[in-house]
């Protein structure tokens, strides 16, 4: 089913378009935008025929992480169309409204990018058929929404807003995310359609109470229930067009839609009625007191909403089928006429420059149309017959009344029923009236409002409209949309309803007039309530969550604190603490590190050799602090090193070791001449100590490991390259035709990183501003004769010598020690030479000294060689050879791995020239500047 | 391979080893670095190119073509040892190493 | 013959190498280091070639002379940053 | 030998990690060449040792494992290019802060004087 992807996706990708054509004026992005969400629910009502009038279930999946049962999986049933129906069409209508609402300084192409992301991440919520699938789209409502509401960034209370919201939901979405994953569990499959169907399974199960609270807790923050609700109206921040769209229609109703979504599945037990009831009860009661004291129009709404909301939980709660078919019902209502209140509100405060109610009044003289439209709507918030409000609550109050629970507290509910209703009148009514009539301040005289341009009232009148249409004609408007949901919802048999506007005098409709006499009266006589409010000591949510946030911020810097101080030496001794601990433990644990594998013959020189190299190797340490020393003494262990390689049958090491030896000590001595060359004593004795016993048990450990492998037999893959080099690599020299063919991919990339770190040098030292030393480190000036002659001329005679080695070194690596890096580490060798002979104006003077280039080269040509193999049908880096004959020379053997191994000479030759230019280049900078 | 051209390389070996061991003990045994830069600058360098003929002939003898490596290398000790030296002279002279009485002169103060 | 040459003069240049290492982790001055350990690096020159006839080949003998070059410019090096702080100006 | 590559990696090991444990730049840096020998020769022992038997088809009747000298190698040239990286961040935060300290933070009164 391509059209259930389409509907998800399609604002999912328009979600890009908005910010790239941002330059091409308002108009452009808010069409930009507008047009995806229209086909979007075109697709949607095309598919109207089959969901709701033949009950079919559309279903769509594509595999993602199978193997953890994450699946890209959709439905599309009732409840999934209903609400998908909301967030589109709402969505559209509060496209067009906040294109007028925005302000021209408001970046238009950012806000609408995140309604659209908001947009596709609400739909992929509703329509999932994957509960891990729904958890990601969750989160990803949790995500935008904090965008949306932090979308006036500049402001501290959207910001604190935003981050409140966020952590709230975000951590609900956390034990949602643990309550679905203990339901997968427990059913074996993530498949919703599955998990339904498991009810029993699940409600019988011993974490049943666990799962529940878990999901219910992702419910409650989202749907901003008590004790979770505080978060709404600090939500109020965001831009008007985001409270009507996230905050009354949509972003709220994810968890009540997952109340419904979960109903079959975890519905019906005790434990869920008295709580989900409970709850719901309070926020209701609660919402609606706190709303009639609001002076904000949209504190008023929030808290309106989150009452509501609280009536939808609690109808749910109630666990029979007419409740739930009536907690579906509301959601539409509810959101159909809050929407469109929410807009008012913005009308309001974008014409009047406020939104506090004490400071408006008599707006009906200014905005006639707009009042209109915001009585209508706030009737039918108040439960005015002929509304759609009064026919869902209607259906409460019948449910309401005839609930047989709570014991002999039977009388309980409906009272508080009744109470709600009457609280919902009142604050509907002083939104209305507060506003609209009474005398106008004098501040608004002044301001002189006006209505606003026509199409900002269409989305108003449309929702208007749909109130009207629903409160009128029910069954015709609404009813097969509803029956088709509540379907999906109670996941079998519809129960006994009608849609009706009069059921006869009987106890719901009693208690509505009740609810409606008795709201007027509280709005007429309010002033004592007011003052009783007033002195009302209530606990301050969002005073209390601040502290939370706090002292959790306190612990965890000062946590971090302990652990991240910022002293790298800290890092790295706690990086080698474990190491040097398991070594420990693996010593002991192994005793037979000296295994049976015959030793190989020692002589005199080598235990010779190894003890110039431990004393070196020691004395760098102990003489570390005179820097020269240190590193004479790492040119020795280098040298014995590279002895050893030798020694051991490793010619081609040893050549590496040695040419890489001395551009390290080059390297260091560039850098040193700007440090410091002496060090200070700083470290503390503890400090000693604890890196000795650190340094001392890694070194025991590696050195017995080692001792461990090399005395033990073991397996070895080299075979298959000993016997294949010639044939198949056309090379003699067995570890270069590894590095150029065998494994040259790999090659390829260290060739490739070391063209990055060169690269990365040269844009490290890039702009570097270092003193030069006038003296060196005991105090005396630097001697006069730059670069002795005698140096220069035999320098010079060297250069020719060193190339030619170089050159035959790379030739012959094919089939003798040697290859591309050794050479190309030659090459670089002879020309540095020159410039610390001759300086770098004689050398830039006479060679090319462009090295960018050339390291790029390099690598280019080495994959380009790969390449060709490819063009010819090879794999990737598969060499050819042919046997020429060169006269003197002799039979000669090519190779395309040469031309590989080329590109390798060149990329070193590059990256070591780059490096130690650009170092050598720092003084002469400086020096040019400063003449 | 002859005995005549087995013992030339014989002694050749020797006497190049002898030479830089006597270079190392120098290094050693002398007393100030101005002298001291005389046992391997000289001495030694001498011994290696002892030691590098020796191998010369042998692999030369051996193969019976002219081994061209040690040329090579003896071309460029011998080259590169005597600039070595003078920068190495240069540098103690610059940071006015001590120096013992049967050293003369004090180049440094002209 | 040869074969007790060889290792005669393996003694001796080990022995050799060992006074060189001797003095680069005396010192006294830094020059003394230096010069040390340019001797070290010519005795290794020695090592390597008498190696070379020791085992009768001439693979080895590249090392020998990249340790000539390396040695060299090492030396030069040092030279010149006691000399004048930067090598390459 | 065996026991001799053993001792040397360990020696070097050591040290490695005790200067690279030190709190300026430049011991931590030479430390890490230390490190880098000591990895190399660890990784070439785990060829196993095999005396006067290079890998070069035709030379000798037996031969040494190339697999761990091909990895070594172009360590050894990355060891480097990895040096070169650290020694020209530490001259980068020499430059910025005035100090050598590892920790790439001014400090008042270390050594900052010590700039000329």
């Amino acid at each position: 089913m391509s059209v259930l992807f389409a509907i998800v996706l399609l604002p999912l990708i328009a979600a890009l378009l908005p910010r790239l054509v941002q330059s091409m004026g308002r108009s452009t992005v808010a069409i930009v935008t507008a047009l995806p969400v229209l086909l979007a629910l075109l697709l949607l009502l095309g598919t109207a025929p089959s969901v709701l009038v033949d009950g079919e279930l559309l279903q769509a999946a594509v595999p993602w992480l199978p193997q953890a049962g994450l699946m890209l999986a959709f439905r599309l049933d009732g409840l999934a169309w209903l609400f998908a129906l909301l967030i589109l069409g709402i969505g559209l209508l509060v496209i067009v409204y906040g294109h007028y609402y925005l302000e021209k300084s408001d970046s238009g192409g950012r806000f609408f990018s995140l309604l659209l992301l908001f947009m596709a991440a609400m739909l992929g919520v509703v329509c999932s058929d994957n509960l891990l699938l729904l958890v990601v789209f969750w989160e990803l409502t949790s995500i935008s929404s904090f965008l949306l509401i932090g979308y006036w960034s500049g402001q501290a209370a959207a910001r604190k807003g935003a981050r409140m919201a966020l952590t709230l939901t975000g951590a609900g979405g956390l034990a949602l995310l643990a309550g679905v994953i203990l339901i997968g569990q427990t059913v074996g499959s993530y498949d919703l359609g599955t998990v339904l169907a498991s009810g029993d399974l699940i409600r019988s199960h011993a974490l049943y109470p666990l799962m529940l609270v878990l999901v219910l807790l992702g419910v409650f923050t989202k749907s901003a229930q008590f004790p979770f609700h505080f978060w709404l109206p600090h939500a109020m921040s965001a831009p008007t067009p985001v409270s009507a769209y996230l905050h009354s229609a949509t972003m709220v109703k994810a968890g009540v839609f997952l109340l419904a979504r979960f109903y079959p599945a975890l519905a019906g037990t005790d434990l869920w009625f008295v709580l989900v009831s409970s709850i719901g009860l309070v926020t209701l009661l609660l919402g609606a007191w706190m709303a009639l004291f609001r002076h904000d129009l949209k504190g008023l709404l929030a808290y309106s909403t989150i009452s509501h909301l609280g009536l939808i939980t609690l109808l749910f709660g109630l666990s029979t089928r007419l409740a739930a078919v009536a907690a579906v019902f509301h959601v539409i209502n509810h959101a159909t006429f809050k929407a469109s209140l929410f807009m008012a509100a913005g009308i309001i405060d974008h014409e009047t420059g406020t939104r506090d109610i004490r400071k408006l009044g008599g707006l009906r003289r200014y905005l006639p149309h707009t009042m209109a439209l915001a009585t209508v709507a706030s009737m039918a918030m108040a439960g005015v017959p002929l509304l759609n409000g009064f026919l869902s609550k209607e259906m409460f109050f019948a449910e309401a009344a005839d609930t047989p629970l709570y014991g002999s507290l039977n009388w309980l509910v409906p009272t508080l029923a009744t109470i709600a209703g009457m609280l919902s009148v009142a604050y509907s009514l002083r939104f209305v009236h507060d506003v609209f009539f009474g005398p106008v301040p004098a501040a608004l005289v002044a301001h002189a409002p006006h209505e606003p341009r026509r199409l900002m009232r269409v989305p108003v009148e449309v929702l208007v409209l749909l109130c009207l249409a629903v409160g009128v004609f029910p069954a015709v408007v609404v009813g097969p949309l509803l029956a088709a949901a509540a379907t999906a919802t109670l996941g079998g048999e519809l129960p006994e309803y009608s849609l009706a506007i009069w059921h006869g005098l009987n106890v719901p409709f009693l208690m509505s007039l009740l609810a409606l006499t008795g709201g007027v009266a509280i709005y007429v006589w309010r002033a004592p309530l007011f003052a009783l409010q007033r002195r009302w000591p209530r606990p301050h949510a969002p005073a209390i969550f601040e502290q939370a946030v706090q002292a959790l911020v306190a612990v965890a810097g000062r946590f971090v604190r302990f652990i991240d101080n910022g002293a790298l030496q800290r890092y790295v001794s706690w990086l080698m603490l474990p190491v040097a601990l398991i070594m420990l433990a693996a010593m002991a644990s192994r005793p037979d590190w000296l295994g049976e594998h015959a030793l190989t013959p020692v002589d005199g020189l080598s235990i010779l050799a190894t003890i110039v190299a431990v004393l070196a190797a020691l004395a760098t340490v102990v003489l570390r602090r005179q820097r020269l020393v240190a590193l004479l003494m790492i040119s020795v262990v280098g040298l014995i090193v590279s002895l050893a390689f030798l020694r051991l049958s490793a010619p081609d090491l040893a050549l590496t070791q040695l040419s890489v030896e001395v551009v390290t000590v080059l390297l260091l001595m560039l850098a040193m001449y700007f440090l410091p060359s002496r060090g200070v004593i700083e470290s503390t004795w503890w400090d000693r100590s604890r890196d000795l016993f650190l340094s001392l048990s890694i070194g025991v450990g590696v050195g017995l490991l080692a001792l461990f492998a090399m005395t033990h037999p073991g397996a070895t893959i080299s075979t298959f390259f000993i016997d294949n080099s010639i044939p198949g690599g056309g090379g003699a020299n067995v570890v270069n035709v590894i590095l150029v063919d065998f494994r040259g991919f790999d090659t390829l990339g260290e060739i490739t990183v070391l063209a990055i770190a060169a690269a990365g040098i040269y844009a490290l030292l890039e702009n570097l501003g270092l003193c030069l030393p006038i003296y060196d480190p005991e105090g005396r000036p630097w001697a006069k004769d730059r670069s002795p002659l005698v140096l220069q001329m035999i320098s010079r005679a060297v250069l020719p010598i060193a190339l030619l080695v170089a050159m035959y070194i790379l030739v012959r690596g094919h089939n003798m020690p040697g290859g591309g890096f050794i050479a190309g580490l030659i090459t670089a060798v002879a020309l540095v030479l020159q410039y610390v002979a001759s300086g770098v104006h004689w050398v830039h003077a006479r060679v090319p000294h462009n090295y960018h280039p050339l390291v790029a080269f390099g690598v280019l040509l080495a994959g380009l060689t790969g390449l060709a193999s490819l063009l010819l049908g090879y794999p990737f880096l598969t060499s050819t050879f042919e046997y020429i004959y060169w006269p003197i020379v002799g039979k000669f053997e090519l190779a395309s791995a040469m031309l590989f191994d080329l590109g390798v000479y060149i990329t070193v030759v590059g990256a070591t020239l780059l490096i130690l230019a650009r170092l050598g280049k720092l003084s002469v900078v400086e020096q040019e500047e400063g003449n | 391979m002859s005995v005549w051209v087995e013992g030339l390389v014989a002694a050749l070996i020797l006497i190049g080893a002898g030479f830089t061991l006597v270079g190392s003990i120098g290094l050693v045994r002398l007393q100030d670095v101005y002298t001291r830069l005389h046992g391997p600058t000289k001495a030694t360098t001498l011994g290696v190119g002892g030691i590098i003929l020796a191998s010369l002939v042998f692999f030369t003898a051996q193969t019976g073509v002219l081994s061209v490596h040690e040329v090579l290398i003896t071309l460029f000790l011998f080259i590169t040892a005597p600039v070595s030296a003078h920068l190495l002279a240069k540098t103690a002279m610059h940071r006015q190493e001590k120096k013992v009485q049967s050293t003369r002169g004090e180049p440094w103060q002209q | 013959m040869l074969s007790f040459a060889l290792n005669a003069a393996f003694v001796m240049v080990g022995i050799a190498m060992l006074l060189g290492s001797w003095r680069v982790l005396v010192g006294p001055s830094l020059t003394d280091r230096v010069l040390a350990l340019d001797t070290l690096y010519i005795n290794s020159i020695a090592l390597i070639v008498l190696f070379g006839i020791y085992l009768g080949t001439s693979m080895y003998f590249e090392a020998a002379l990249l340790i000539a070059l390396i040695g060299f410019v090492s030396t030069v090096a040092v030279a010149k940053y006691l000399l004048r702080g930067d090598i390459i100006e | 030998m065996e026991i001799l590559l053993a001792i040397m990696i360990a020696v070097l090991t050591s040290c490695g990690i005790y200067l690279i444990l030190r709190l300026r730049t430049f011991p931590v840096v030479v430390g890490l060449t230390l490190l880098s020998y000591a990895v190399n020769l660890f990784l070439f022992a785990m060829g196993r040792l095999t005396l006067n038997a290079p890998a070069v088809i035709g030379a000798t009747d037996q031969y040494t494992d190339p697999l761990p000298q091909a990895l070594v190698l172009t360590a050894i040239v990355i060891g480097f290019a990895m040096t070169a990286f650290l020694m020209a961040l530490a001259l980068r935060a020499w430059g910025e802060f005035g100090n050598d300290h590892v920790d790439g933070t001014a400090i008042p009164g270390s050594d900052g004087d010590d700039r000329r």
